[in-house]
């Protein structure tokens, strides 16, 4: 496309149109009309060389199923979806230059702010990279700590995610129905970490501060309290006809396009990719517990659904587990003040809400990072968006973009 | 048909003496005039009234269903909500879109509001309480609730935005679609009744409502109905046409301050109109609720002024669809015509035969 | 026949679904003490936080108007965004030249709240605060001075 | 498939190429020219089909551009990093792999952008992140902007 090598602002200047808009208001001739939709059209991308039936629509930077500021440029003809162009950057942070900065320690606290979502998980893989790299044996009460946290981190965002589902199809009743459960982990959460959202609990070698005293019975309570929702959450959406209607096999992706795409997590799953890095490269105290891979063969909207919803059964199932037999001892192991990495690279893979999460360190033995990056699940989710949504209609659009769960902090980094 | 039903606060005497006085003091064409006047400025004021009645209702059922209080600061109980709504929507700044179609992007909003304005007309408040009884009241209302289609149609189209003219496309496809499913929803009771004039479809409810006395067509006509009404006013599950999370605001996205006013309060007003209508041909209208031969209840129940009932009647309707549009999803453009054209309309052809049958063989009371 | 009896099926099975889902609407929609909703404001009084909370960053006082910290400055190192800076002077106490700090200057418009400092304090003289309020007119008003005005460095420190 | 049986394979199957073990990781690297052909090889060989591309990520190494290939089998759960190091700073390329596994398109449009490394055959390389008029590189260890970045 030949318009995508000129820049915004040359376009501007070329054509002038926003001087003229901010300036005075004139008499607005038929000719300066025809140039302002022109102008508009080429600033949504529209390709005058495409035919006439087709047209572009940008959803986004703020649309309200975008969830944040995801841009996408979608060709249209009719209602029909012909192609879609992601565009992103909007709330791009340079996050991982800022490591570059700044000590391992401090780093964990830009974690967070990936996929704010499963920011405790986000930690949990720099932490289990820098510890690789250190080489040292954490406690084993760390593991089970950190263990039971991420899975709570992981109900509660699929807890948003299934409250938001349902307000994207027009359900917005379930998205408070979704909120008010995932309002009672957030305060098992916040009672033991002190925060809501952006947790930092994790640090290389531990954890910041030992867990509440009723952390157990907390948990207990909650996961008592939420298997009895469960059925509600069916009822309401799961079982009902439209939902069925606008999700069952729309938006079909394969296992193999799964792979190749990189498509991960419950959305990976639901195509029978076995993608759980819980399973398949088993850390922290994932291998204490007995749990099954959640897998789907459809592979369409409503089994990457049906896919978190099993996930946070699932996880319930895993905390259960762990959560009496938390072992005593320090919450951290002996760290250095300075922690400096050994030169190589190290890599740590997690299983985040939204899928594959890996941290890749490239250290020259300082104490702060050469080299970090994160691969962004969301970022190979949203790659594979495109090829799910062709020929569907706009709102399926809306609904397969649901199911993928994208999270834009995490794609934008 | 059993003779006329007068209820026990009959309003007629009223209304008559009222007609005679304005003749009294002046000439008969001038206090025809007048009294066309001060009830044009009467349902003006219900207009205004029920309006800002339901949209306070929507909320505060809205939030019942989603386990929250809803508006709660402005008076008590927030019961002033709606009118702080309303200064506020006054008070915004009306945007003018440079490349939009003025004039037909100025009077969008005045045709919907007016569409829903005359279908009031015809409903029948109480006994002899409404403006003018055609005798083909139901079908005068039937056309005129359609006409609102044509200002989102407009409104969509003159907005020039892509998301406008999707969302007014959708609704175009989904009224003249679902005009079907409620003509002939309302057509299975009248084939009972005999006769589209509103009071006579009242009357002839005065020893049961059609709902119970139609046997299964009716009740099957009324479910209908009521999918096809929640379609017709371009409410949740087949708010289409506004599809918040697809279409940001659909057909009325361009549109701010007392403009989009009128559309949200048309919206409210269609849903008043299509519960009305259920209520009228359904459930009685302004008719008292009667079991059988239970004496002491009946009259219990006539103490009741029939505008009391025929109100309460409509609150039920509608409590019914907001209960719809906050539990259900929103359904996808194609699957909204299926479910008229394969399921709808089959059911009510077949539910139509059935009621004739039913007349044919006098079965119904 | 067979189609009928499906169409049939499809129709009351999505029917059933569908008086499903009003039934659990329905429900809460008449248990009324159901009600999530908070009244944030009016509320204050019986708001109840977390006592870990992470709301700020508070220097702790205690009766005498003496609070832990020695200026050592490892919390202004700890810190990923730069939002503490110390003012040290220092004094002769005890015919020893020592460090006092003047301001510990903790910029709130910077923080994270990643509670690096607080773990990375070896006297123990930060701590989180509970306070969430912070809303403010200006930003000048976010930069706070932590220890309090003629404050002295407790004795009980062993340096 | 164990380390050394990997490192069998590749011997025996695989040409230009330096095999170097790691603590995590095997670790293979290799010159531009031959990359599209190795990785083909590796995706489509029944011994190795590492179908899952991992992670993908740009690198400024020791004053050379290159780029980290992470690749997974999951068929046989064994892992593999493939680097590759284009041959000058200036004119960085590489070969694209979208062909290959198209769910990287939007990870070489990344790398392109922050390490300004051209990759050769790839259907839409323009910047992901970064607005269109962008100048430099912000990745690369060389990249220096007063106004953006603050120092401590």
């Amino acid at each position: 496309m030949a318009h995508h090598n000129q820049s915004p602002s040359e376009m501007v200047k070329k054509l002038g149109w926003l001087h003229k808009v901010l300036a005075e208001e004139s008499d607005t001739t038929e000719k300066e009309m025809t140039d302002f939709v022109k102008q508009q059209e080429i600033i949504s991308g529209r390709d005058p060389e495409i035919s006439e039936e087709e047209y572009f629509i940008n959803m986004g930077p703020q649309h309200p199923s975008t969830h944040g500021v995801l841009r996408l440029m979608v060709s249209l003809k009719g209602e029909i979806v012909q192609n879609i162009k992601p565009h992103v950057g909007y709330v791009h942070r340079g996050i991982e230059k800022m490591t570059e900065k700044m000590t391992y320690k401090q780093i964990i606290h830009l974690t967070d702010r990936l996929d704010y979502l499963s920011s405790t998980i986000n930690n949990h893989a720099v932490c289990l990279a820098v510890e690789n790299g250190l080489e040292v044996e954490i406690p084993e009460r760390v593991k089970y700590v950190r263990t039971i946290i991420d899975e709570l981190i992981r109900i509660a965002s699929h807890q948003l995610w299934w409250g938001v589902m349902g307000m994207d199809l027009g359900a917005l009743t379930a998205y408070f129905y979704g909120f008010r459960d995932r309002e009672k982990v957030i305060d098992v959460l916040e009672k033991n970490t002190g925060a809501r959202l952006l947790h930092s609990y994790y640090t290389p070698g531990g954890l910041m501060r030992d867990i509440h005293a009723d952390f157990q019975k907390d948990i207990k309570e909650y996961i008592k309290y939420q298997r009895n929702l469960m059925n509600e959450y069916d009822d309401l959406l799961s079982n009902n006809v439209i939902f069925r209607e606008r999700t069952e096999g729309l938006g079909i992706m394969t296992r193999e396009e799964a792979i190749a795409y990189g498509v991960t997590g419950p959305s990976g799953r639901a195509s029978n990719f076995a993608c759980d890095v819980r399973k398949q490269h088993p850390y922290a105290a994932y291998d204490k517990a007995d749990f099954k891979q959640i897998l789907y063969t459809g592979g369409d909207s409503f089994h990457r659904y049906k896919a978190r919803l099993d996930e946070i059964k699932e996880s319930m199932n895993i905390i259960e587990q762990l959560v009496d037999n938390i072992p005593e001892g320090s919450y951290t192991a002996k760290m250095k003040a300075v922690l400096k990495l050994p030169e190589g690279t190290y890599f740590q893979r997690v299983e985040a809400a939204r899928g594959e999460l890996g941290v890749y360190v490239i250290s020259k033995g300082d104490k702060v990072p050469y080299r970090m990056k994160f691969r962004s699940p969301n970022l190979s989710n949203l790659g594979a968006l495109d090829k799910l949504t062709r020929n569907y209609k706009i709102a399926d659009l809306v609904a397969i973009m649901s199911s993928l769960d994208l999270v834009i902090p995490d794609i934008d980094r | 048909m059993n003779e006329k039903y007068i209820p026990r606060y009959d309003m007629t005497g009223v209304i008559q003496s009222i007609h005679e006085y304005f003749l009294s003091v002046m000439p008969a064409g001038l206090a025809y005039v007048t009294e066309l006047v001060l009830i044009g400025i009467l349902f003006l004021l219900f207009y205004a009234v029920v309006g800002l009645i339901l949209v306070l209702a929507e909320r505060k059922v809205a939030a019942f269903f989603q386990l929250r209080l809803g508006p709660y600061r402005v008076g008590p109980w927030g019961v002033f909500q709606t009118i702080a709504d309303f200064i506020k929507l006054l008070l915004k700044e009306i945007l003018e879109i440079k490349a939009a179609d003025k004039f037909l992007f100025n009077l969008a909003p005045f045709i919907v509001i007016i569409a829903s304005f005359m279908a009031i007309a015809a409903i029948p408040f109480g006994y002899s309480l409404h403006a003018i009884d055609f005798d083909m009241g139901l079908f005068y209302v039937l056309a005129v609730t359609s006409v609102g289609v044509l200002g989102v149609l407009l409104a969509g189209w003159s907005s020039n935005n892509k998301y406008s003219l999707i969302g007014a496309m959708r609704s175009g496809a989904q009224i003249v679609s679902y005009e079907l499913s409620i003509g002939l929803s309302l057509m299975t009771i009248v084939v009972m009744i005999g006769s589209l004039q509103l009071s006579t479809i009242v009357q002839s409810q005065a020893d049961g409502w059609w709902i119970f006395k139609g046997h299964i067509p009716a009740v099957i006509a009324f479910v209908i109905f009521l999918i096809a009404s929640t379609a017709e006013t371009n409410r949740g599950p087949f708010d289409l046409a506004e599809a918040e999370s697809e279409l940001t605001a659909g057909f009325h996205t361009e549109y701010s301050g007392i403009k989009f006013a009128f559309f949200f309060l048309a919206e409210y007003m269609n849903m008043f109109i299509a519960a009305s209508i259920a209520a009228t041909v359904f459930l009685g209208g302004w008719m008292p609720l009667h079991i059988g031969n239970l004496e002491w209840f009946n009259n219990i129940m006539d103490y009741i002024p029939a505008f009391v009932w025929y109100i309460g009647k409509t609150a039920f309707v509608i409590w019914i669809l907001m209960w719809f549009k906050w539990t259900f999803p929103r359904l996808r453009i194609d699957q909204l015509l299926t479910l008229e054209w394969k399921y709808l309309l089959p059911i009510n052809l077949i539910n139509l035969v059935l009621a004739a049958f039913i007349v044919l063989m006098g079965w119904h009371f | 026949m067979n189609s009928i009896t499906n169409y049939i099926k499809t129709v009351g099975k999505a029917l059933k679904s569908l008086a499903t889902g009003m039934g659990v609407t329905g429900y809460y929609f008449t248990h009324r003490s159901t009600a999530i909703t908070e009244q944030y404001p009016e509320n204050r009084a019986t708001l109840k936080l977390a006592e870990r909370f992470k709301g700020e960053i508070v220097m702790p006082h205690n009766e005498k108007n003496e609070h832990r910290c020695t200026g050592c400055g490892i919390c202004e190192t700890a810190c990923p965004n730069g939002s503490i800076e110390i003012i040290s002077n220092f004094e002769v106490i005890d015919g020893k030249r020592k460090k006092v700090i003047d301001k510990h200057i903790y910029h709130l418009s910077m923080c994270t709240l990643c509670g690096l400092c607080v773990d990375a304090c070896p006297s123990d003289a930060l701590d989180f605060g509970g306070d969430f309020e912070h809303a403010a007119f200006n930003r000048i008003s976010l930069t706070k001075i932590l220890n309090k005005e003629g404050s002295k460095l407790t004795k009980d420190i062993k340096e | 498939m164990n380390k050394e049986q990997l490192i069998e394979q590749l011997n025996a199957r695989i040409q230009n190429i330096e095999i170097t073990e790691a603590k995590q990781i095997l670790e293979i690297s290799t010159a531009p020219n031959h990359l599209f052909n190795i990785v083909n090889t590796l995706k489509t060989d029944a011994a190795f089909s590492f179908d899952y591309l991992f992670n993908l990520m740009g690198v400024d190494v020791d004053d050379k551009l290159g780029v980290y290939y992470y690749f997974e089998s999951t068929a046989h759960n064994h892992q593999l990093l493939v680097k590759c190091f284009g041959i000058s700073r200036d004119k960085a390329a590489l070969p694209s792999l979208v062909s290959l596994y198209p769910g990287v398109e939007l990870l070489e449009r990344e790398v392109f952008e922050f390490y300004g490394i051209n990759f050769e055959g790839h259907p839409d390389l323009r910047n992901l992140f970064l607005p269109d008029d962008w100048n430099g590189f912000p990745m690369r260890k060389d990249y220096y902007d007063p106004i953006n970045i603050v120092e401590r």
